[in-house]
C-alpha cells in the first residue's frame, strides 16, 4: 500500500477544522500591498480523512511501542506514558513563557520543576551546575563548546583546536566547527581505546577541549579516562564529555569525578522522553565549578522564602541559547521519569542496560565478527565484514531483519569499524525478545552463507522495496508542486 | 516503577552465558577510584506519587488568565485531532527515519511537513525542522556567511529581541560584524539599511510582522540587498502568512521562524519548532535533515532522508549543521494542524487574529488615557501608549486576571509605558471588550 | 503474525506497575477463612510489554479512523476527537456519581449537561421528555417496553402482546419479551412495506405495542407510517420507535409528530460517540406527554435560581433503569457533538447521509440485485442472490472486501432478504472514497462470474485466514487455562 | 463544525448519478404532513466554542475534594498507559467484531477479559461484559429463573440498595417473588437464609464485600442454597479479589457485578462494566457476547464471535438477553488495567486498600465521639456512627475540602447518623490523618 500525499487528496471547497464566524465587526481589510496575492495552495479534506491520511501514515512505521528498536547511540528505551499526562497538565501545557515577565508569581510551578531539574541532574553527573536550555545532544555539544571558549576567553588565550577520537559521534567535530574552532582527530588504537600516543602528540597549548564520549561509540568504557583527563588539564584545555551514552554509567561513574569540565545529557535517550521521528529533545549541559558564571542565562534561583525567581545578572554570561528555559515539556517528562525510577531505579537501569548489551554480545560473536572483544557497557558493536565476504553487508541484514519485524541496529556508525553493526537494546527489554533477535541475526549469519541473496533482497514484507537513494539525491524532489 | 522486566532468573541466566558472576563484573572497567563520590538521589515512586506530585507543581503555576500576551509565542487554539494523532505510538516512539521502508510514515509526513512551508512561505524547499526560531535564524545567517564568504549581518532592530541576543551568544567566538537598523515609527529604516548595505554584507535579516506587530512590505529592501549580493533573510509568523504577502514574493532568499503556531502549545518555552525555506539554488546549503520522494525497486514511490552530505554524521566537521535531533513531532503536528485547517480554514484563521486584533485596537482606543499606536498596519499584535509604568496596570489586571500583554520596558529602555498586546482568534469580543473595561477601571 | 496471548508472555517475578511501598503500618490481616487460598494467576509483564501487546493487538483491527467501514445499522460515522478532549476533563471524568447525594452544589455542571442533552433530544424528536438512563439502544427498548407496561397497569389494562415486523432488529422481539410480553410478528409484503393487512389482522386490545424502526431496516421510510400509528392507538396500543435510523431523519422528520409514543436514541451511533470494539453505547429513551409520569428516577429539575436538583419524587416512576443518570460520558460526548453541529449541522447529517446510500444504491444496482428498488434513506440494502447462483455467498463478498482494506457491509440481515448487503456509507464518507468501494464491489461482481474461487478463497492478506466456526462453538475454548 | 467533505459539485454529480434534482428529491416519501413541527436546535459552534463551553461546566462540579465515598463505585488510580492503549484507534473506532479477521485485535482482547475476569472469580466462564453491576446482577438472575423454572428470589439486604431497586423495576412486569434477608450485625443471616430458602427458590443473591463494606465467607450459606436445587449468586467488587475467598471457591454458580474498578474512571455513572463469570455448565445459558478460541484454514489460532445462537441477532424473542452493544471499551480497559498490574501488582493493590482502611478505623476510632463499627471485617470501607446527623457533618466536611464518606441516611431509615467510609489506595496517610483531625474539629 503506497499513500497518497495529502494534497494529492485535496478537493476545492473541501475543509475540515471551522473557526465559526467571528464574532466582532468586520474590519477595514489590510491594503493589498502587505497581502500575499494567492491563498496558499494547502490541502482541503474533512477531518476524517485527515485523521485518516496520518493515522494510517503512523502504521507504517517502526516503533517502540510496536518493535524491538535496538538503534544503537540513540537509547531506544521504553518511555513512560505517564510522564505525557503531565505534561498535557493544563498549568504546564498553556503557560506562556513570557509570564514570569509580567510576574514572578505566574510560574512557580515550571519554575521549581526546572530548579529541581538541574538539582538532579547535577548529582547524577557530579557537575556543579546545569543549564536546561539546549534543545538538543548537538546543541548541548554547541553550548559546551561555546562554555569552554567564553573560559579561555576569560583567562586572556584564544586557543585554536578541539580534539575529537575518529570514533566520535559527528556532531562533536561539527559542533566544535561551528563554535569557532578547528577540530583535530585521534584515531582508535588496536585495542579499541583513543591512541594515547598520538594524543599526547596532539595536545598543547593551543588545544581548547578534548571531546569524549564515555563510554565511547564502541561501547567501551576506557579505564585510562582519568590520565586523559589529568593530560589534557595540565595542557590548559578542558574535557568535554558527551553524554549521549550516560545511560550505562548512572549510578556507577559520574563525569564530574572522573574529571570532565562539560558535558550534555541527551535527556530524550537517558531519561525516556519521547522524541518520534528525530525530536525533540534536550540536552542540558552541566559544568564544574570554573564555569559556572560562564552558564547561559536566565538561571533559576531558589530564595529563602522557597519561591523562585529567574535571575539575568551574570555579566560573564554567554548570553541565550535558547528563547528561554529549553525544551520544558521535555524537561518535564525526564523529571518525571527520574522522580519514578528514583536512585535504585536508575541504577538498575544502568545495571539490565550493560547486561543486555553483553548477553547480546556473546550470543553473537561465534556468528558475527566482534572488533573489540571486550565487556562492553550499554552496546555491542559488531562488524558485518565476515557476512560481506559473501555479498550480505550491514545494510542487507539490517533490510532483513526489517522483514522480520526488527527495527535495525545502527549500521556503518561508528566509522572506524568496518560494516558496523552496532546493537543498543536498552534495560526494558526483556531476554525472550532478546533471544528472539539474537535467533534472527544468527539465522541471517547462516543465510549469509547458505542464501546470500534472500538477504540482499530484503524486505519483502514491507510497503515498499528498497528505494533508489541515488536518485532522490541527483534529481531532488523535496516538495509537493503545486499542479496549476 | 521500574520498566525493567527482568526476572532474578532471567539475570541468572544471562550472566551464565556471559560467563561472569554478577552484573559488578560488568563494570570492572570503571576503577575504583573512578566511582561515584555520591549518588544522593530520592527514593523511587508510584506512578501516582509522582503524577500528585507534579499535579501540585502545575496548580502552582497561573491557569485561567485571559491572555493577551504574544512576543512571539502565540495563544492558539489547537484542534484536539492534533493530539490525537501526533501522539500515535508509531509517530511518537519511533526515531529518526534512518531506515526508509519502515518509516514511511514518518517520512511521507516530513515531506508534507516540507511542502506546507513551502506553500506558506512560497520558497522552494523546506528542510524537516529546526530547533526553534531564533537557532533558524542563526543557522540561516550562517548559510548566508559560507554562501557569500562574507562577514557583515545587518539586522533590523524590529527582530525580537531574544533573538537577537541569540545571534549575539553564537557569534562571539566567531568573527561576526553586526549592524542593527532602527525602527522609525514602527517601520524598519529603508534609509540606514541605504547607509550599511555594502558588498561585504552577507544578509540583511527582517522580521515581518516585527516585534511590535507592524507589517511591512519588505520587496524594495530585498532588491536593494540582492544589488550588493547580499542574501535576505525573513523571520517569519507563520500564522501571518495566511494573509501577509510571503517571503517569496518579497524576494527573500531565506524564511524561517518559530513555527510554535502551527499547533503546539506554549508549554512554557518549548518544545517549538524551527521551520527553515530557501530557493532552490541553495539546496545543497541549506542545514537539517531533509526527504524526499523517490522510486522503490519496483517503481513504486517511496520517500527517503536525502542530501545526507551536508550532515553531521556523513561530513562531520565539514557539514553544514550539526544538528542531528530535531523537532520532529513539532513538525508534525504542523503538518496535521495546517491539514485539518486546509486552505480556507487557515485563510480564516488568520482573518480573525487580524480582525479581533482589530477591533481591539478600536475598543482601547477608546479607553481614556490609552493611545494605541498606528503608525504602521498590523497583524494580529500592536502596542499601546499607557498614561503610566506598564508594570504597575500588568500586576492590576493580573488581579483582575487578564495577562494583558507584554510590558516592553522589559525589552526597550524608554518604553516603560508601553504594552505589546497580542489578540488571537481564541478571544472572544467579550473578552476584548472586558480587557478594555477593566483596563480603563484600574488606570 | 499470530500474536500470544498475554498469559503466555507472563513470567513468575516479573511486573509491571508499581504501588510503592505503602505509607500506613501493617495491619493485622485479615483472616484465613475470608481470603483467597491462591494468587489470581494474572499475567506478569512488563509495562513496555503490556504496551506493545496491546499496541500490536490493536493494529490488528479494521476501524473508522483507518478503513471504510459501511456496516449497515451501525452508522459509523466519523466520531470527532474532541469529545474525547472534553470527557476527559477532571470536573467530569473524576465525578463520583454519589456526590450529588452529599451535596447538590457538587455536580451542577454535570447536571446541567444531562439537563440540556434532555432538552436537545426532545427538540430533535418531537419527544415531549426524555431519560438518559439507559445504557444502550438495546436496554432503551426494554425501558421504553416497561414504561409501556406501566401505562397499561396505570390504565388497568394488561395486554399480552407486542407487535414487531419480520424485518425488525433482533433486538425489539428480544427486549419485548424480557419485558414480559409475547411477541406477534408481522411479514414484510411484496412492496417492501410491512403488510398493513396482517397488521391489522393481529392489531387488538391485547396488543401492548407496536415496535417499528423508521426508516426500517430496508432502509425505507414507510409512507403510511401515520396511518400504521393510527390504528394501533385506536387499539389501544403505544407505538414504540426504535430509533437506530435516526440519522436519515434529523431535521426530516420527527418520531413525535409522526405519532410515536416512546422511543430511544442511539446516541452511539446518531451522535458520533466511539463504542470501539461494541460499546459503550447510550440509549435515551424520549416519551410523549402521557407517559412522562412513568420515566425512570431520578430527573434533573431546573430551579428557578437556575441550579438543577435530581428530583426522585414520581410516585408513578418504573423505578431506577441505571444505577446512576446513564452513562454519562457518552451523553456528554453526544452532547458536545450535537453542540458542534448545530441546527444545520443535523441536517445535513441527514441529508448527505442518504445522498451517500442512494449513490451507492444507484451504482450498484446493475450488479447486484436490489430487492426493493426505491429511494433509500441512510442505507441500502443488496441481495447477493445473483451472485451465490455462482457460490460466491454475501460472506464471501465480505471477505473480499476486507483484503481490498473495506470493512465489508453487515450480511445477512435483515433476515427477510436472502444473502443480504447491508451498506451504509454514512455523511462523512467522501465521493472518492464511494467510488472506490464501489468500484471493488463491482470488480467482485465480475469475479464471482469469471473467477469466483478468487472470491471464496478471500481473505488472504490478513494475519489469519478464514476461522472454523463451528468448532469454535462445539468445543467452546473460551478462556485461557491456567497450565499449573 | 461539519464533518461531511462533500463539496457542491460532489453533491451535484451524485444527484445525476441517482437521477434526481435535489437532495429534497431523496426524501419524498416523508409525507409533508409528517415534517417536523419544529425544529428549533441551537447554531453550529465550532470546537473551540464548544470546548470552551463544556471546560466552564465542567469548573462548576466539584473537584479536588479528597474523596472517602465509595458505596460501589471507587476512586482508584488509573495508569496512564490505560488511556493511552485504550484510546488506541483502532480498538476506538471500531465496532463488534462480527468480522474475525479485520478484528483479531478485539476478539483476542476480550478473550483475555474473559480469562481475566475468570481468574479473579475463581469461575470458568465469562462473557464479553454487560452494561454495569447492576443489569449484570439483573441478567444472572434470570438465568437462574430460566435454569431453575422456579421463581422466587432471595436477596440479602446487603446487596447494594440500587441494585435491588434495580431488580425489582426490572421484574415489576415479571412474576417474580422477591424475600429479602436482614443484615444482622454487618452480617447476613444465616437464620433468616435458613428460613426463607425452599425448593421453589430459582436465586440466592449475596454481596461480597456487602454494603456496609461487611466482607463474609459465604460458603455455608451456598451449600444450604444447592441442597435445595437454588443457584447462588455472588455480586462482587473485583479490586476486593485480589485478597478475598472467590465465588467459586464459596461454590458461587454465577458471580457478577461493577467492574468500574479496573481502571475504569468514576465519569459519574458511566460509563461502566457489568461482569458475569460462570460455571461452565451454564456455558449455553450465560447472557452476553463470548470470544471462543479456535483455527483458521491453515490450522492457525484465531478468535470468533461464539455460541451466538445464544443471542437475540439469531435467537429473537427466544434470545438469553437482549443485549447488542455492550461495554467492550470498558472491559479493554479492565484487561488492560490488570495485565499491567499483573499477579503481584493486583494483590499489592487490595493490599493497600485494606491496610490503608484499617489504618482509617484506627484513626477515627480515636476521634471523640466517632465510634467505627467492628462487628464484621471489611477490606476497604466500613461503617462509622457519629454523634449526631452525619448530613450536617458531611456539609462541614466538603467545606474544609472532603467528601468524608456516604450518609446512610440517604438509604436507610433509622441510620441517619451513620457514615459509610471508602479508603482506597490513592489515599495518603495524611490525608487519612487528617480526615480524622478534621472530623474531630468540626464534630
Ligand atoms: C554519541 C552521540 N553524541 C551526540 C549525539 C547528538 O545528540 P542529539 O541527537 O540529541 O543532538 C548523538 C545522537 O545520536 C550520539 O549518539
Ligand atoms: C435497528 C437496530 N435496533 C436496535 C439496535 C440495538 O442497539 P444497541 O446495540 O445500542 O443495543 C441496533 C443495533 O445495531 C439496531 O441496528
Amino acid at each position: 500500500m503506497s499513500m497518497k500525499l495529502i494534497f494529492e487528496k485535496h478537493r476545492d471547497g473541501r475543509g475540515g477544522f471551522s473557526y465559526g464566524t467571528s464574532d466582532v465587526p468586520q474590519a477595514k481589510p489590510l491594503a493589498a500591498k502587505y497581502c500575499r496575492s494567492n491563498d496558499a495552495y494547502l490541502p482541503g479534506l474533512s477531518e476524517l480523512d485527515v485523521v485518516r491520511h496520518f493515522t494510517n501514515l503512523s502504521r507504517l512505521n517502526f516503533s517502540v511501542d510496536t518493535n524491538f528498536y535496538p538503534l544503537g547511540s540513540c537509547t531506544m528505551k521504553y518511555n513512560p506514558k505517564f510522564t505525557e499526562r503531565i505534561a498535557a497538565l493544563e498549568g504546564f501545557s498553556q503557560l506562556h513563557p513570557l509570564l514570569p515577565q509580567l510576574s514572578g508569581s505566574l510560574a512557580q510551578g515550571s519554575l521549581e520543576v526546572l530548579y529541581e531539574s538541574e538539582k538532579l541532574l547535577a548529582e547524577i553527573t557530579g557537575m556543579s551546575a546545569f543549564t536546561l536550555q539546549p534543545l538538543a545532544g548537538a546543541h548541548g555539544e554547541l553550548t559546551g563548546v561555546m562554555l569552554i571558549a567564553a573560559y579561555h576567553k576569560d583567562k586572556g588565550s584564544r586557543r585554536k583546536y578541539v580534539i575529537v577520537p575518529d570514533s566520535s559521534h559527528g556532531t562533536n567535530p561539527s559542533s566544535a566547527t561551528i563554535a569557532g574552532y578547528e577540530v583535530k582527530v585521534i584515531p582508535t588504537g588496536a585495542d579499541g581505546y583513543m591512541d594515547l600516543e598520538q594524543y599526547k602528540k596532539e595536545l598543547n597549548n593551543e588545544v581548547a577541549a578534548v571531546m569524549l564520549t564515555c563510554p565511547d561509540t564502541l561501547g567501551l568504557f576506557n579505564p585510562r579516562i582519568k590520565e586523559i583527563a589529568d593530560l589534557a588539564h595540565k595542557a590548559g584545555a578542558l574535557m568535554y564529555y558527551d553524554g549521549a551514552n550516560l545511560n550505562a554509567m548512572l549510578g556507577k561513574a559520574r563525569p564530574g569525578d572522573i574529571g570532565f569540565d562539560v558535558m550534555h545529557i541527551n535527556l530524550h535517550k537517558t531519561f525516556g522522553t519521547p522524541h518520534g521521528g528525530g525530536g525533540p529533545g534536550a540536552g542540558p549541559v552541566g559544568v564544574s565549578e570554573k564555569l559556572v558564571e560562564f552558564l547561559p542565562i536566565s538561571r533559576v534561583i531558589r530564595k529563602n522564602d522557597s519561591t523562585f525567581v529567574l535571575n539575568y545578572n551574570y555579566p560573564k554570561s554567554i548570553g541565550y541559547i535558547a528563547p528561554f528555559y529549553g525544551n520544558f515539556g521535555v524537561i518535564l517528562k525526564a523529571y518525571a521519569y527520574i522522580l519514578a525510577l528514583g536512585k535504585e531505579g536508575l541504577i538498575q537501569a544502568a545495571e539490565i542496560a550493560v547486561l543486555n548489551a553483553n548477553y547480546c554480545q556473546s550470543r553473537l560473536k561465534k556468528y558475527y565478527d566482534l572488533p573489540f572483544d571486550k565487556t562492553c557497557m550499554h552496546e555491542c558493536v559488531f562488524s558485518a565484514s565476515r557476512q560481506a565476504k559473501n555479498g550480505v553487508h550491514a545494510l542487507d541484514i539490517a533490510k532483513y531483519l526489517i522483514d522480520q519485524g526488527y527495527h535495525p541496529p545502527t549500521i556503518y556508525f561508528p566509522m572506524i569499524v568496518k560494516e558496523a553493526l552496532m546493537i543498543e537494546p536498552t534495560e526494558t527489554e526483556s531476554k525472550e525478545c532478546l533471544d528472539a533477535f539474537i535467533d534472527t541475526m544468527i539465522k541471517i549469519a547462516d543465510l549469509a552463507k547458505d542464501n546470500p541473496l534472500q538477504v540482499r533482497q530484503a524486505p519483502q514484507k514491507m510497503p515498499i522495496k528498497r528505494l533508489d537513494e541515488v536518485r532522490a539525491a541527483r534529481q531532488p524532489d523535496l516538495c509537493w508542486k503545486n499542479p496549476k | 516503577m521500574s520498566y525493567v522486566p527482568h526476572t532474578q532468573e532471567d539475570i541468572q541466566q544471562m550472566l551464565s552465558t556471559i560467563g561472569v558472576k554478577s552484573v559488578a563484573d560488568l563494570f570492572k572497567d570503571i576503577p575504583a577510584s573512578l566511582r561515584p563520590k555520591s549518588f544522593n538521589l530520592p527514593e523511587s515512586k508510584s506512578e501516582f506519587a509522582v503524577t500528585a506530585a507534579l499535579s501540585k507543581l502545575a496548580f502552582k503555576n497561573a491557569t485561567g488568565l485571559i491572555n493577551f500576551v504574544g512576543g512571539g509565542f502565540y495563544d492558539h487554539f489547537i484542534p484536539a485531532a492534533v493530539d490525537a494523532l501526533a501522539g500515535r505510538s508509531e509517530f511518537y516512539t519511533a526515531y529518526t527515519p534512518y531506515q526508509p521502508e519502515c518509516s514511511q510514515g514518518w517520512l511521507q509526513a516530513i515531506y508534507e511537513y516540507q511542502s506546507i512551508i513551502c506553500q506558506l512561505t512560497g520558497l522552494d524547499i523546506s528542510n524537516a525542522s529546526l530547533y526553534d526560531g531564533g537557532t533558524a535564524l542563526f543557522e540561516a545567517m550562517m548559510m548566508a556567511v559560507r554562501h557569500t564568504g562574507r562577514n557583515k549581518v545587518i539586522l533590523d532592530s524590529g527582530v525580537n529581541l531574544i533573538y537577537r541576543t541569540m545571534l549575539y551568544t553564537y557569534t562571539s567566538n566567531l568573527s561576526i560584524e553586526f549592524v542593527e537598523i532602527p525602527v522609525v515609527h514602527g517601520q524598519s529604516s529603508r534609509q540606514d539599511l541605504l547607509k550599511y548595505v555594502d558588498d561585504q554584507t552577507a544578509a540583511v535579516i527582517f522580521q515581518n510582522p516585527n516585534f511590535f506587530g507592524a507589517v511591512d512590505d519588505y520587496s524594495d529592501m530585498v532588491e536593494k540587498v540582492h544589488e550588493f549580493g547580499a542574501l535576505a533573510i525573513a523571520c517569519v509568523y507563520p500564522v501571518s502568512l495566511g494573509m501577509l504577502k510571503t517571503p517569496g514574493e518579497m524576494g527573500f532568499d531565506i524564511a524561517c521562524g518559530e513555527g510554535q503556531s502551527l499547533g503546539i502549545p506554549l508549554s512554557f518555552g518549548g518544545p517549538y519548532l524551527g521551520f527553515m525555506a530557501v530557493k532552490s539554488q541553495f539546496v545543497r546549503q541549506i542545514p537539517g535533515r531533509i526527504v524526499g520522494a523517490t522510486v522503490d525497486s519496483d517503481g513504486k514511490r517511496g520517500f527517503v532522508l536525502t542530501l545526507q552530505t551536508r550532515e553531521q554524521h556523513i561530513r562531520r566537521e565539514r557539514a553544514t549543521s550539526n544538528i542531528c535531533s530535531n523537532e520532529a513531532l513539532c513538525a508534525l503536528r504542523a503538518a496535521i494542524f495546517v491539514s485539518l485547517l486546509g486552505k480556507a480554514g487557515f485563510k480564516e484563521l488568520a482573518r480573525q487574529n487580524y480582525q479581533k486584533s482589530e477591533f481591539a485596537k478600536e475598543a482601547l482606543s477608546r479607553v481614556k488615557g490609552v493611545q494605541v499606536k498606528r503608525s504602521s498596519p498590523t497583524f494580529n499584535e500592536f502596542t499601546v501608549l499607557l498614561p503610566c509604568n506598564a508594570d504597575t496596570v500588568v500586576q492590576r489586571m493580573i488581579e483582575k486576571g487578564f495577562a494583558c500583554g507584554f510590558p516592553l520596558g522589559r525589552f526597550y529602555k524608554g518604553m516603560d509605558n508601553y504594552l505589546l498586546i497580542a489578540v488571537t482568534e481564541k478571544r472572544t469580543k467579550e473578552e476584548i471588550q472586558r480587557l478594555a473595561d477593566t483596563l480603563e477601571a484600574v488606570l
